[in-house]
């Protein structure tokens, strides 16, 4: 702690993957990702009925946070977690449009056109909330005062890369948000997405090809297959989904994928 | 007495030329100053430079000055939504410039320039497409990227109450921009649902104080942008 | 359920090292929480870096804590006042470090190292001697110097009212230094007159949210360092 | 209004000198200074018949203060200006210790030991007012918000540098406080201040010996002789104080003083 004292960086040492919490085993055994179209459609074909679904990859990501954590929870698939928390937890949700202890949804129709989320869905709000401006939002952020986020993916790349923003294609409307201050400032950031695309690309990638959203900015993966921890070594299964085996993680994974560590 | 109430949207605009910046604000349609956007509209100014988190959606407010081609470059950090049409195709057919900016650096650069402060280092989009031709530093071992502060001409936000000095309150998660950009323009116009006299609001919960603000224009019951779009409506 | 309180002032500091970086709160006597600096004297942790706008007066509180040899350095914009004995004879002594920061580059340091910018550039102390030695850029045809945000270890911060998930409200300008410095330090203590439920402070008008705030001491009845000044206390 | 249009500066043009309405008048006779023994005598000796008063010369800033300006009144002597405001003008005062619409001292024993102003005082509050905190109340000063500081001095130069911090005297305690941010980013300065100093050296001078608060910041001086402009040309008379003659206010300043100019 005293590291820091009185010190003139002002950046949560967090945020670096120097400080994630990987764990160092001996090297094993890295199988290549398939990345041909015979996997492609076997992988589309699988998807249906291997792994976890939606609410369970969700279900799965909940049961790693911390009690009192603050959270800021992505748009679209990651916003399912807040159903899972799993009892007696308590957490803080975060929408960086500037609100801290944001709630459900209200009931189809009812709620309030400007008390939304990220995602400009109307959301309710806690006991303990706080109304803030962006600027204070986004200090929360980059300062480091968030425990987690966790954020979607288009690929995730070894080294903890994360392209989420933009694929890049000449005639997309470029629009970034809040993704790229998020993955800078909080302390841990989880990623939670299908293992591959609807096409059956792998989105764990040994280098993104799309636009970053930042580098090395990754801790864990959440996927309807696995868990997979991005480590100093690179990709390392944390945990299968039930009925799928290592071999068929690996097969679908575009970079080199490490046994667990136990 | 200090009293900075303007009668109406169209005399509070008046005086904004063209090729003027115009912070807008507002996230989605939470805080969108529609009346005061379709006043800018009215009264005609061109060529404006236009910073705002998004772009409008439907034909109305922020999209419906966009679509009557009143402005040359928009400074954003996400300029599509579910129901917008008007900046992407504005975009695509090379009409308007995009300046795209993440939403934490845009709004630190506001708020640094109402601050004074004209330049500040942030880890936001290094090693990004965003970070590119920026001026790079690395302190304490991690790379930053230079990012300057920015001011406007004009400033229009939306509030939900303002007493004669030009303390606001605002609504729930409609604050979002207007306090950091109401310190950032040279002339701030708010726009609120109900105008009260100095010492009617509790100085403990000002958020903006009178000192950002320079006109006050009451709008007791604002259009909402999801309820237009809904009703298919197009300004003007 | 979340529930940051604290069971008195000396539980909430126990755990405060020889050698930390101590952020406090006040603006003179306005906003310094004596009850926890008193704590932190009992509790014994030495060669503090201490930063705050002032440093005290007479033998209570802040000047206590200098007086019993706790504090290696001090940062801080103005380090006398009328009844300040304590700071000049050690300063004058060499037995206290002083790194003099004008105070708006003070709070805007703070407010940095809170939010995650490690440098600024600012205009304030361009060719003075507080500049010197210092990074120098123009901006616009103007010399500005660059200044690092502070971080700190801990921050004792006084408040008026808190609820349980640590969202803090102040008493008038008791505020001052408090909301910066709630967001710049890994620890943030803050002593209260009142605690409430969660739910009993309006969301609107929150001034540190409780993502800031890690422990919440009750103080129901605050000493007035003036008070105690003028009945020539001292502590301990 | 355009130039500074979505530009990046983000500074308040109006602290530079460059902006300050000065007038540009044709040269004119440079009246050096006399700082000999006998001109100290003969200053302190009619320091207490000659010029205005304390009250006089705070009365004469507040004349210059248009209608509904943000200002900022520096601690002691200053202080006295908001007693003078003319009838019919409303000003905000700000107190950079975190206060807009400061209000004047309560009765003797009475106030709040919490709401002071930044020579910690006790003050009130008026109709309007609004509490912040430290970050925003110098991004207010900063940013170039408030309208007029009217500071003390312990020297101003020719060129507008201004020393009131600090002698430099070896046992001093340094301290700042708030006055380089002021002198930084208020619009306008103005000097209240006696024109010589207790010994009958002139506080008025070719260039500060003491260490300087901020480089080229004053756009006025008052003083118990006179109102003097600081201009691009150097010091120029804009009033004397009655029974004060040109060769009486030069004789106890310490640069070339320009006469009026019409």
């Amino acid at each position: 702690m005293n590291a820091r004292g009185g010190g003139e960086a002002g950046m949560p040492a967090a945020a670096s993957p120097a400080n994630r919490a990987a764990g160092v085993g001996a090297s094993a055994a890295a199988v290549p990702g398939d990345r041909g179209a015979g996997a492609t459609a076997a992988a589309r074909e699988e998807r249906a009925s291997l792994g976890w679904s939606r609410d369970q990859i969700a279900r799965r990501v909940a049961q790693d946070i911390p009690n009192g954590s603050y959270v800021n929870l992505g748009i679209g698939l990651p916003e399912l977690v807040a159903r899972f928390v799993p009892e007696g937890r308590s957490l803080v949700y975060h929408t960086e449009n500037g609100l801290l202890g944001m709630g459900p949804s209200p009931a189809a129709g009812e709620g309030d056109p400007e008390l939304i989320n990220a995602g400009k869905r109307r959301v309710t709000m806690m006991p303990g909330a706080a109304f803030f401006d962006q600027a204070t939002s986004f200090a929360m952020i980059r300062g480091g005062h968030l425990d987690l986020s966790v954020l979607g993916a288009l690929q995730v790349a070894r080294n903890g890369d994360l392209a989420n923003w933009s694929t890049g294609a000449d005639d997309a409307i470029p629009a970034v948000g809040g993704a790229m201050d998020l993955v800078a400032g909080v302390r841990r950031v989880f990623v939670l997405t299908q293992h591959v695309t609807k096409e059956g690309e792998p989105k764990l990638v040994d280098a993104c090809t799309y636009p970053l959203t930042g580098r090395g900015v990754v801790d864990r993966v959440y996927t309807d297959l696995a868990v997979i921890d991005v480590t100093p070594e690179g990709f390392r299964l944390v945990e299968l989904a039930p009925g799928v085996d290592f071999g068929h993680v690996a097969a679908r994974t575009g970079a080199a994928i490490l046994p667990p560590i136990d | 007495m200090i009293d900075k109430r303007v009668d109406g949207a169209a005399a509070a605009v008046a005086d904004i030329p063209d090729g003027a910046a115009v912070m807008i604000g507002g996230f989605g349609e939470a805080g969108s100053p529609i009346e005061l956007i379709h006043a800018l509209i009215d009264q005609g100014a061109s060529r404006l430079t236009v910073i705002s988190n998004n772009t409008g959606s439907g034909e109305v407010g922020l999209a419906a000055l966009l679509k009557a081609g009143r402005v040359a470059k928009v400074i954003c950090s996400f300029p599509r939504t579910a129901n917008s049409t008007v900046f992407p195709e504005l975009y695509r057919a090379g009409a308007v410039e995009l300046e795209l900016v993440p939403q934490g650096t845009l709004a630190e650069r506001i708020r640094a320039g109402g601050a004074g402060i004209p330049a500040f280092y942030t880890p936001t989009a290094v090693g990004t497409p965003l970070a590119e031709g920026k001026e790079h530093r690395s302190f304490g071992g991690r790379e930053h990227v230079l990012e300057r502060g920015i001011r406007a001409d004009f400033a229009l936000i939306k509030g939900r109450i303002a007493d004669t000095h030009g303390n606001v309150l605002y609504h729930r998660t409609a604050r979002n921009f207007a306090p950091p950009m109401a310190t950032a323009a040279e002339v701030t116009i708010v726009q609120v649902g109900a105008v009260v006299s100095a010492g009617a609001i509790d100085p403990e919960a000002v958020v903006t104080p009178g000192i950002f603000v320079d006109r006050v224009v009451h709008v007791p019951q604002p259009l909402q942008e999801s309820e237009l779009v809904a009703a298919g409506a197009r300004y003007p």
